[in-house]
């Protein structure tokens, strides 16, 4: 009881801190300006919170960070979800690249990174998938070749999906150095230099207009075996050991779509031909089903929280949230523009969270991205319920004959 | 009460697992599906001696004191066997109606015998298709009922109903004492005869005033006795989901189990997060019973609630296969109190009505 | 059009006939019948439609058919469907068994058997699934040993889900005759007297109350080596021949359940306090999916009844009914029960089709019947879209050694 | 017309099929996404080239004489090319309400027209979320339109109306020329630039009565409309599902292609079913197109081709995983276009209610 009692007051504090900043660097503050523009306000929004503490909050204060729980860290994340802060380009770079790097790195250069990207001032991204196939990490191609003599390396070939890399300083990235052997074994993990020679970063534009996600390739790009990070033939190990780092984020029941609440809203002002859109049942079941959806996913990350915050590992339950949450918002925003008749194809292109249409169109990505539908499935039927693996023909077989 | 049991609440679930496991018999189970009239009294009498009635019944009048995360905890371990008589849940609506809007000498004649299991206590609200009827047929006259409320939930066997009576001044909620000969019960052959549902013919029955905003009343224990029955869906859902899940990994097809067929794992993997939400959803609600916002949650905990049963029910008689729709398999169990639990006490139609509303409100 | 027309006329003549005798053979004659009255008049029944020209419609006439086509045959069998005739019992019998001894064997003995069957008085069933998995129909294991000396054979295991065995004269069999060999090779296809020593037929009891499938027990049965259809190790081929004899069968878009105007009927005369059910966006959409849902059937139907008429092969479009049909029969049927407020639980068995609950609680049955759910999607996955099989342990593994 | 498409219908698909194939363009498609106002002139020179605005158009009025299955097999195949101008059908909705409804002297003035597209004809019936407004704001008088009818697809572009507009004596169906300067068109920012969607601001707009009870002819041209666009629904999903299977079946996933998943395997089979019942079901409403019930056929067309296609298009970006979501991949044009042609002509709340009454009329 008593941490929760701490944590609650760390909250408010944090919040009322949000509150007064809202104005200047939130959503309204975002409203009309240009990508670079947005970047340089997120910049200086990381700044103003590294100044004020509210940076790394989870990470050990000699890394740069505030020495507190995962649940101060999502305390704050809730909060300053709610007011649409420029975040979106470090999310990524804290969560798993930075960390990663500190994991297996020491000295003057990697704290100075850490700090430079805690302040907004350098980003980092992360180049795990690949054109051969999004759900399935160990089935990359990226051909990483060693200089017997020097010991470098040169990488060849493609990463995609590699979120805000266009503004990216440095990058956390898997290769295969031996096609020969099985397919998890014969990857090597590096860090590297986004503006060394051979690099090329070209935006993937998606449906709903937006590129921030991005195609790079590499041509002959030397990096040192310094850049290394565990052994050769290692890469699998510290990939899963990068994809753990973050267990614990604030996620949106609304799966990153409006709230709920614009919806009831719009439902009750509206009315077809006189009968009020709220009365009609189909629209009362839309309703109540979100509803019943998202409360069970916010109880379900209360509890986790709680949990968290006794020092108890939370159960596996929050598995569900992306799953559930990304479909159910493609549903009902399709329900929006139906309800508004012939004007519901009405839109001008916006990065506005609380734009039906946006969320609608950009929702087969949103479905996808952190692993889609049936990834999350299978991963709930293997490590949760104990089903048996899919037939994995790729199985003990060399990378190179494998069938493609 | 909390979000995460503590430790009593982890002790009263295993406790009441560990103690129904041993009473559950599907046999007799089916033989009460074949019969009208007869519960399982078995079952009622193990309620009855661990106290389960007393559980939300304060302590000052006999009761354990505890609240409807509790009464939640044993729902759901009743859930899970199937239980053989309604009387628990219906039980707590009805402590819980003379609780909050009963005058003391009610609360001293009916709490101790509600809490000791003497008293079986039954919820007659509905009429027709409604739940909460705006004009009930049902007449509160001169402390006595008259008209008749079809198909009760218990009315087989209740001694003691909060009943949606019309009055002069609009629908109340008030106590009916069914001891006497002028309460007739009609049992009515159902899928699911345990439950005893039954109409009650009214003609002249005993009855005291318990609130006279009798809807908004009714609505209130309606919402408590939802999480209840919720807890308790949630209870049958998982017994039903692990028995699939069980079968899958034990069952062979085309040289390899059930559980690897990816349409078996997404089904039960679909499963399983209906389940989740649905508890999260119970457990949320039961620990908000003093939030304003209580009504929304507890809509979204019985709606979520049946869905989870619904589903789970449906799905592993589809995982059984053939064997799926026996008698002996003992799934219909559970699809048929699935379906049971799910019109009881409104459906989800009226339930996503209710919730609408509560959110209308706050726009 | 001429063809079109033709078979108009004979469904109008078959349509008057069977209005003649619905009052003494259909629905209304048997409310109320024992199980054992309920069959008497189904073989009543059949005697007169065999007299009156109605049997074997599309059989050959030297089989005692009538010698027309597939078109008649639906025709008929769509009319009198409407009237609720006590046909049930036979349709397996006709429908398979009798045609495939028809094919393997000759003589006076197997013409006498065809005449018993189409008029009633013999019924055949079909013993093809087992214990061990009704999806997986060369999973089977029942075990049939040859004597070396006299070439006869024993019959020794179970088999399940059979059809009105309890009432059956003969049956046809498929068994496994050696373990040794490849799933599908080790089978061997027989005729046997379901009345020979040791066998023992066993009601399996459903979930509605209903007892018409069975467990059929052989305990050392002796079969002569005569009653084999087919060669030894033929039998895989022998049952996917059977398996496609009944290739039109007369469906239902209802899922045989109730009709779905009477749903419309109960929503339209009812009210939630005073608010009437047909009001209720959540009914209106339930109505009008199932609606569109069934004359999509239906129009599938009546294209492909044409097809035939016209001499062309139908699509394989008709795969579609048995899997939409009874999923949406078994939604709707617990919709019923919704809408009933707290008196949907009332009921009494009985196998009346016009009744929701009995729709209701034999839904997952009639999901299995004929294939279930998943079966049926990997087969127009299969068949007709041409996607890979299933991954199949079982292929190539002598029967002994496959995991089970 | 016939529900298998006789030699000359199976020519006339195959044709379309053809012509469209060589006709597509995906980048031509993407560049008129991102401006307003603008439709693939290119697309529409083919239809009038190829004579199809005539299809459905009395010969004797310079038409094909051919009816509404020729128009859907059209459509299906504009569909599966996500044509780019919205006339076609719009126009044979137009010819058909002035064949049914319109005068000797209205009849030949646009019907040769119409038929050799030299006029384009739109749909203006609906108002706000009302597919057929009860009291249209829009009114008519003295042979005059004043008023504004929003979102109308082709408003963009089109050079005659029918429009549903309040008179003295309610609701009547009129024809509405285009072509001065009392109409001004506000072209709408849409996520389907290219369907034209515009405001129409009638200011005195010369039009014509072509039916007095308007609700009604106007719903009967809306059937029709209603089943050539679901043949084009019909003709979107098909192509959309095929790009889903194609891909399925080329790429790789953990060694085997990703159509060999089971959970990939049925979606495209649940796919392929929803296509054929939406097929099935355009097909029977075309061919019985006199039928008395021909209102509920059409509903069922409607509502089972804005599932297929929604659906289709939906799971189609599910099964290319990632790069489905990419503007390059062409399937957001699908995505577009089945939300696009889902609400133009009213939602499928509109048609469930529309079906909902002819069937409760029969009961």
């Amino acid at each position: 009881m008593r941490a929760e009692t701490a944590i609650q007051q760390y909250r408010e504090t944090a919040r009322r801190w949000l509150e007064a900043h809202a104005a200047t660097h939130g959503a309204p503050a975002r409203r009309g300006l240009t990508p670079e523009q947005d970047l340089a306000l997120g910049r200086a929004w990381m700044a103003l919170k590294y100044d004020a503490g509210y940076s790394g909050i989870n990470w050990p204060r000699e890394h740069g960070g505030q020495g507190l729980g995962a649940l101060e860290k999502l305390a704050f994340e809730e909060e300053e979800m709610k007011f649409g802060f420029p975040t979106d380009y470090f999310a990524v770079s804290l969560g798993m690249p930075v960390p990663i790097i500190l994991r297996y790195l020491t000295g003057d250069w990697v704290l100075e990174r850490a700090r430079a990207a805690l302040r907004g001032e350098e980003i980092w991204c992360q180049l795990f998938s690949e054109p051969s196939g999004g759900s399935d990490l160990a089935g990359l191609r990226l051909r990483a070749t060693q200089d017997q003599a020097t010991g470098d390396w040169r990488l060849d070939g493609q990463k995609l999906w590699t979120s805000y890399a266009q503004y990216c300083d440095y990058g956390i990235l898997v290769a295969r150095h031996d096609p020969t052997l099985l397919k998890h074994q014969g990857l090597t993990y590096f860090w590297v230099d986004m503006r060394a020679p051979g690099t090329t970063v070209r935006p993937i534009k998606l449906a709903d207009g937006s590129d921030h996600v991005n195609e790079v390739f590499f041509d002959n790009v030397l990096v040192p075996d310094s850049q290394r990070l565990g052994p050769v033939g290692g890469g699998f190990k510290v990939a899963l050991e990068t994809l753990v780092i973050e267990r614990h984020h604030a996620s949106d029941p609304a799966g990153f779509g409006p709230a709920l609440n614009l919806f009831v809203r719009e439902a009750a002002a509206a009315d077809v031909d006189g009968v009020p859109l709220l009365e009609d049942g189909r629209v009362r079941e839309r309703i109540a089903r979100n509803y019943a959806l998202q409360n069970g996913l916010r109880a379900i990350q209360a509890r986790n929280q709680l949990m968290l915050g006794l020092g108890m590992e939370p159960g596996p339950e929050g598995a569900v949230n992306k799953l559930v949450s990304a479909r159910a918002r493609q549903r009902l925003s399709e329900f929006v523009l139906d309800l508004r008749g012939a004007a519901g194809v009405t839109w001008e292109p916006s990065g506005r969270l609380d734009d039906w249409v946006r969320s609608w169109i950009s929702a087969p990505t949103g479905r996808q991205a952190g692993g889609s539908d049936e990834m999350l499935l299978n991963t709930i039927a293997e490590r949760i319920l104990g089903l048996p693996q899919d037939h994995r023909p790729d199985k003990g077989v060399p990378f190179n004959q494998i069938p493609k | 009460m909390a979000l995460i049991y503590d430790e009593s609440q982890r002790q009263i679930a295993e406790e009441c697992d560990r103690i129904l496991k041993n009473a559950f018999s599907a046999p007799a189970l089916k033989q009460l599906l074949e019969q009208s009239g007869a519960y399982d009294t078995g079952f009622w009498d193990i309620c009855v001696s661990q106290g389960w009635p007393a559980i939300a019944v304060p302590e000052a009048a006999g009761g354990l004191g505890l609240g409807l995360s509790e009464q939640g905890i044993v729902a759901q371990a009743c859930g899970k066997v199937v239980c053989g008589a309604p009387f628990l849940n219906t039980g707590y609506a009805v402590s819980e109606a003379i609780g909050r809007f009963g005058d003391a000498a009610a609360r001293e004649k009916w709490l101790p015998a509600l809490a000791a299991g003497e008293v079986k206590g039954i919820v007659a609200l509905a009429e027709g298709r409604a739940p909460l009827p705006k004009a009930p047929a049902v007449r509160f006259e001169d402390g006595r009922l008259t008209g008749t409320k079809t198909a009760v939930p218990g009315g087989g066997a209740g001694d003691l109903a909060i009943v949606l009576a019309a009055t002069c001044d609009g629908p109340a909620l008030v106590l009916a004492d069914l001891s006497g000969a002028e309460t007739r019960r009609h049992l009515l052959p159902t899928f699911d005869n345990s439950r005893l549902a039954a109409d009650m013919a009214f003609a002249g029955t005993p009855a005291q005033l318990l609130a006279a905003d009798g809807i908004q009343a009714a609505r209130t224990i309606l919402c408590l006795l939802a999480v209840a029955t919720a807890h308790e869906q949630v209870g049958g859902a998982e017994a039903v989901f692990a028995s699939a899940r069980a079968y899958a990994l034990e069952r062979y097809a085309f040289g390899q189990p059930l559980a690897a067929f990816q349409s078996i794992k997404h089904r039960l993997a679909e499963n399983y997060t209906l389940i989740e939400l649905a508890r999260s959803n119970a457990q949320y609600a039961a620990h908000n019973v003093d939030d304003p916002h209580f009504a929304r949650y507890a809509a979204a905990a019985r709606i979520a609630a049946t869905e989870a049963y619904d589903t789970a029910s449906r799905d592993a008689m589809q995982v059984f296969g053939g064997l799926g729709g026996t008698w002996e398999a003992d799934l219909h169990l559970h699809q048929r109190r699935a379906r049971t639990l799910a019109v009881e006490i409104g459906n989800n139609l009226f339930w996503e009505d209710e919730l609408v509303e509560e959110l209308r409100r706050a726009c």
